[in-house]
């Protein structure tokens, strides 16, 4: 066919396929944190809320510091702290239903306890005594996820297997700004949006990976941005003031339960301890940015709004303080006293039976142990 | 569930009826992966179920291997069965990691409270033709990976009865699908077309008395072949299909082998690390008595998959493996 | 430490860490896809690159012809077709410098041809005959990649490394619409964005991933939209549009080599031959469709513009067909030869000196192949 | 290159000191990773690096192993000399599928033109009291993984040795390190402190007559250790670390079986489908008619890696191996 007979289908126009699907506008964060206390917006928060959220904050400080502290006994194998961003960890856990999932990172262990998890069995991982301490099902808590952003496609798929059973259940997955690099993240962020799963991503963005600032980490205006990439919204808020990022997260919950599907929030705030005890911190940070986010604290914000508005005084700040401590206490003491493993354990749950092969392993640990009771090798 | 009378058929049919019977008896089992819905998968194994039960319970998922395993993961948290399609071998790494740190792990790591009911299909193996990353045997990964059941098909019958089995154990199965048997045909167990075979048993395809082919997947028709050629020269072979890798059936094999004497592991995966190794090793510290030579190999040899005007060098063929029995040291019998 | 000593901290500000680090306007593509063909921009292209991507183009579409007819005669192993995406294959390959690398995707074949390839030797892996059949540093070409997006990063690392060295190379990766949801393609976009990286990512949204459309593969506005999440322009152009796909590509290209960072293009196009010849589409899509896209075929109209502009006559037109039915007939006698492969060639380059485990493999092989020779087993 | 005089160190000195002399020896060498720059990756291996060469040659990237992995890629088909850190055995998973179909293939796909000199080092196994996906032995991943070679030293000595073997090494090289040797100290050479390995051969640790002890990295001091201990039960054990596992070093094993007769395989990954089943089936092919016994295996159990407070059980430790040494039918000598 030349192009003399084909003059008539000459059409300068768009690619038949294009249409503009989405405007992109609505999806794109605003260019500041979304903030709350110390705002005119503070005036119309639940004073209730308030109250809840600076009872737990004060009560996450303090097993955070306890936790460190048990580091140091050697009851703890390693403990992540995440002092600094407890407004993020008890607002996620404050922000969901009874019937919704959360499924934490490694850091989480707050937001793992505030949503009813003992806090012992909160830490049974961190004290090597068993990996997951809790029973998933008994909270709607996911194991926490050491292994960066995999558990974000598994809240995908729980949140999306829900919906189609008919469940209102919305999931909450949380991950560091380091853990956005990881290809889990783009894949799980996809499926999410494809699916229009009620899932809610929250990204802590505390600064670092370990060591390596954002700056090394991404190059994009904010982590939010990424939302429009998957066609879901992004919100960006301040992740130090617990009313704004419940306010943040409440809003994304109830948009995915209501089917308008996923969002992910970036909540910038700042690690004020090292990434672990087992970390030095003053390798790759001075003290001067540790200082600026100390006077950005969570429960200073909160604390202050509070008695600002005469919604707390020294005997409230006094009570949450002695509840955080009770709570520290029978932490310390529980956490004190030896688990008691059996190390015949470790075939039990391999598989739903164990195989031939475990069986024979099995035989022989318990004859290893049977002979070492009686002294001895043999 | 309809039972059918039986004709000849491939196993890529036995596998698509086992997938169909598995969703229509139990609506808690969704199909997954690229192209399984409207199109019915590359091999076509699929075929069918979109339409019969809907693309929420077929659904072709965006191209992410490791999101579709992980978000697999996920919804088994919730109670459905997954059974999930990784389109090729070589294409199933991307979600090693989902697989490897908790797909195999999580009911261990949750005591138990956590089990993942997983079915991972993946069509390995060569021998049809394909371009790089088409023909990968990567059994020797999924075998190294405690927590993960490693099952794999001979034939038409067990091509149904081991994926229904796949799909209803609690526990995460790699299912691991020969290729080049997909358009293999027999009459399928007339009698029991839809029978499920529990997973963990081996069977003797071929009893003989002079030595034991020990093999599975794609290389048990090879080895039947060569159990014929055998004949001639006086050779009674007998053949163990072992069907599943873990468990491993060693029951079956070493009472084989104690009565033969003399072994041939023979798998088309690469022999150095691969399965064959495991298996003469533990052959050996079962048998070593009864033994009149070492447990030999044949495998694939020690190199990324050949390009296709090339595999046939590559594959374990009949001539390769009666040369490895000829070197079980006949004389020393005598 | 109380609150009413904490009093003179107390500031109302964003986090400490917060500056909106750039604005995300420029990094969004237009809603439109960028079009010059039978638009006011035509008459400011060179004349002498449309005709070249003309005749290149009708070059193109011939070889995908002769290819696949190659196929049917057991010649290739397979042949995923370009047809329909010619102009991006083309203006990929014609944007570059000499100096600079591409990386293709398994579908680009075209890509390497115009590169410099011998079309044999870019048919090899098709053929069965070896994996990649021609040296990458001969014309800076990487093998194609089928693993999905697994290219990506090399792009980006090698860029990187020019860059060190202190070569103004710029690479040039390309994947498809369904490539873009793998982790690969996350992970590269990111690392080039940190880096800074002199690479440019051309995504050809040919509307399929072997079945599965657009619409299950992605949510986002455009996959251009990705972009801003990595802090890199996105831009969006209509991949039939020859003059267009070069325009962006070369900015982007030129963008690249002086320092200013990767971009990511997404070319809007079509697959007009089924995924592969052992495809068959018709399972999933409908003849409207495809004759939509027939329309809108991308010599169509370059050849429009070119005749319009009296650029080009019947003459010419007579003249690039003729050119590529010699390409074609050079290509169809070549591949019917059969190639010469020697079986022990599959221990040589596994690792730059055989380990003693293959050397024995080898001496094996060679005795079957000598007793082979010989006839018979033994 | 500067030859001080060197005292006591550490592996992990060691490590360093082999990078460090890589990367002043050629700059072609790069150091790359998660956090290996400014804080001197977590077990401080690249320490001092980046402040020496410099970020560009120590590089902190993001946090996305297919990405470290995938882009050292492309920098070595631009001539680089990559060293990658993957920070612990199971988060090199992520990298899987740019491990295997890129990195171990690409000097094959291009019939020799791309070669890839790309040092992947993973600090690996268990015996540190890390929590899950911290303690992985990944080994036989990488061996079933043909165009890797597959390295892991035992002494401080061969970590500096090893090492700059690998970074030479004009193909990939998998680099694990036990982590659980990285404060173990020995006197380091003190003649040739910085004498390069050449690799694929092991060594015979220790000599004996009674027995072999095949072993490699995390395992050589336990099985030194039990060779000791076995004198006071009259055993005089050969202890033999392999260095490299791909390749293999048949004929200095083989040499040691056929002296002694008997031999034990020791490691702390998996036995099912780990590496012991490859070593205790060549063994057993080489030497079967030297062989007493069949050839065992000591390995962590099939589970995944168990928590801290119970890892104790898991790992090979003296009184296993002996028990295994035990089993090795003594009576039937006399
Ligand atoms: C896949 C994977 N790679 C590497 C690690 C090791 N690692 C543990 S925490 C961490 C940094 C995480 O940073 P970020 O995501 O920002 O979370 P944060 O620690 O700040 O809470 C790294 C690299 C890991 N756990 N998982
Ligand atoms: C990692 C990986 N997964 C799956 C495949 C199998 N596969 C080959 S092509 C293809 C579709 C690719 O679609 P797209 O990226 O849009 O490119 P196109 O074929 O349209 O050029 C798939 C799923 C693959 N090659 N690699
Ligand atoms: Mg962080
Ligand atoms: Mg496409």
């Amino acid at each position: 066919m030349t192009v003399m007979e084909q003059r008539g289908a000459y059409r300068p126009s768009p690619p038949p396929a294009w249409q503009p699907r989405m405007d992109p506008a609505p999806l794109l964060p605003d260019a500041e944190p979304h903030r709350v206390l110390g705002t005119e917006a503070a005036a119309k928060a639940d004073p209730d809320l308030l109250r809840r959220l600076y009872a737990q904050l004060v009560r996450g400080r303090r097993y955070n510091a306890q936790a460190t502290a048990l580091t140091k006994q050697g009851r703890l194998a390693v403990y992540p702290s995440s002092t600094g961003q407890e407004a993020c960890e008890i607002a996620a856990a404050l922000a969901l239903e009874e019937r919704d999932w959360l499924f934490p990172s490694y850091r989480d262990t707050l937001a793992v306890v505030a949503r009813g998890v003992d806090p012992v069995e909160a830490l049974t991982l961190l004290r090597g005594d068993w990996h997951t301490g809790y029973d998933p099902y008994a909270h709607r808590v996911a194991p926490l996820s050491t292994p960066l952003a995999t558990q974000l496609p598994h809240a995908v798929g729980l949140a999306h297997a829900a919906r189609l059973k008919g469940d209102d259940v919305v999931a909450l997955a949380m991950v560091g700004d380091g853990g956005t690099s990881e290809g889990d993240f783009h894949e799980a962020l996809n499926f999410a949006a494809v699916w229009q799963a009620p899932v809610v991503f929250l990204v802590q963005n505390n600064g670092f990976a370990i060591s390596v600032p954002l700056a090394k980490q991404t190059a994009a205006p904010s982590l939010a941005h990424k939302a429009v990439g998957y066609g879901m919204r992004g919100r960006l808020v301040d992740g130090n003031d617990a009313a704004a990022v419940h306010e943040v997260l409440s809003d994304a919950v109830r948009h995915a339960r209501a089917g308008g599907g996923p969002t992910l929030i970036e909540a910038v705030t700042y690690r004020i301890d090292a990434h672990t005890n087992a970390d030095d911190a003053t390798r790759y940070r001075g003290d001067a940015e540790v200082a600026a986010w100390r006077d950005h604290d969570p429960i200073l914000l909160l604390e202050r709004e509070l008695t600002g508005r005469e919604l707390l005084d020294e005997e409230g700040i006094a009570a949450a303080r002695e509840d955080a401590e009770t709570m520290a206490a029978d932490l310390r003491e529980r956490m004190n006293r030896d688990p008691r493993l059996d190390p015949l354990d470790i075939f039990a749950h391999v598989y739903a039976e164990p195989t031939p092969q475990l069986q024979e392993q099995q035989a022989l640990l318990r004859a290893e142990l049977e002979a070492e009771q009686e002294g001895g090798r043999r | 569930m309809t039972t059918v009378a039986v004709k000849p058929a491939t196993m890529a049919q036995a596998l698509t009826r086992a997938l169909r019977d598995a969703m229509a008896d139990d609506p808690a089992v969704h199909v997954m992966g690229e192209d399984v819905g409207t199109l019915g998968g590359v091999f076509r194994v699929t075929d069918g179920l979109a339409k019969e039960f809907g693309e929420d319970r077929c659904t072709d998922t965006p191209l992410a291997e490791a999101g579709i395993l992980g978000t697999a993961v996920g919804m088994a948290m919730y109670g459905l069965r997954p059974v999930v399609e990784m389109q090729f071998d070589a294409f199933a790494y991307p979600a090693f990691e989902q697989l490897a740190s908790h797909v195999a792990k999580m009911r261990n790591r949750t005591r138990g409270a956590m089990p993942l009911p997983i079915t991972i299909r993946v069509p390995y193996g060569g021998g049809i033709g394909g371009v790089e990353h088409h023909s990968d045997s990567s059994e020797a990964y999924y075998m190294a990976t405690p927590g993960l059941h490693v099952v794999t098909p001979a034939t038409v019958a067990d091509a149904y009865g081991l994926l229904r089995a796949a799909i209803a154990s609690d526990d995460p199965v790699v299912f691991l699908e020969p290729k080049r048997l997909y358009w293999s045909k027999d009459a399928w167990n007339p009698e029991h077309p839809t029978a499920v075979e529990p997973i963990g048993r081996a069977v003797v395809r071929r009893s003989g008395r002079s030595a034991t082919l020990i093999t599975y997947g794609p290389s048990v028709p090879v080895c039947l072949e060569a159990a014929e050629a055998a004949q001639a020269e006086g050779w009674d072979l007998e053949v163990v299909d072992l069907r599943s890798l873990v468990p491993f059936d060693d029951e079956t094999v070493a009472a084989s082998v104690r009565r033969t004497g003399r072994a041939v592991v023979v798998h088309e995966s690469g022999g150095f690390g691969g399965p064959g190794g495991e298996i003469a090793a533990r052959v050996t510290e079962r048998c070593f008595h009864h033994l009149e030579a070492p447990v030999l190999r044949v495998a694939g040899f020690d190199i990324p998959y050949p390009p296709p005007m090339l595999e046939r060098h590559h594959l374990p063929g009949v001539d390769r493996i009666l040369d490895a029995v000829a070197r079980l040291q006949w004389e020393a019998e005598g």
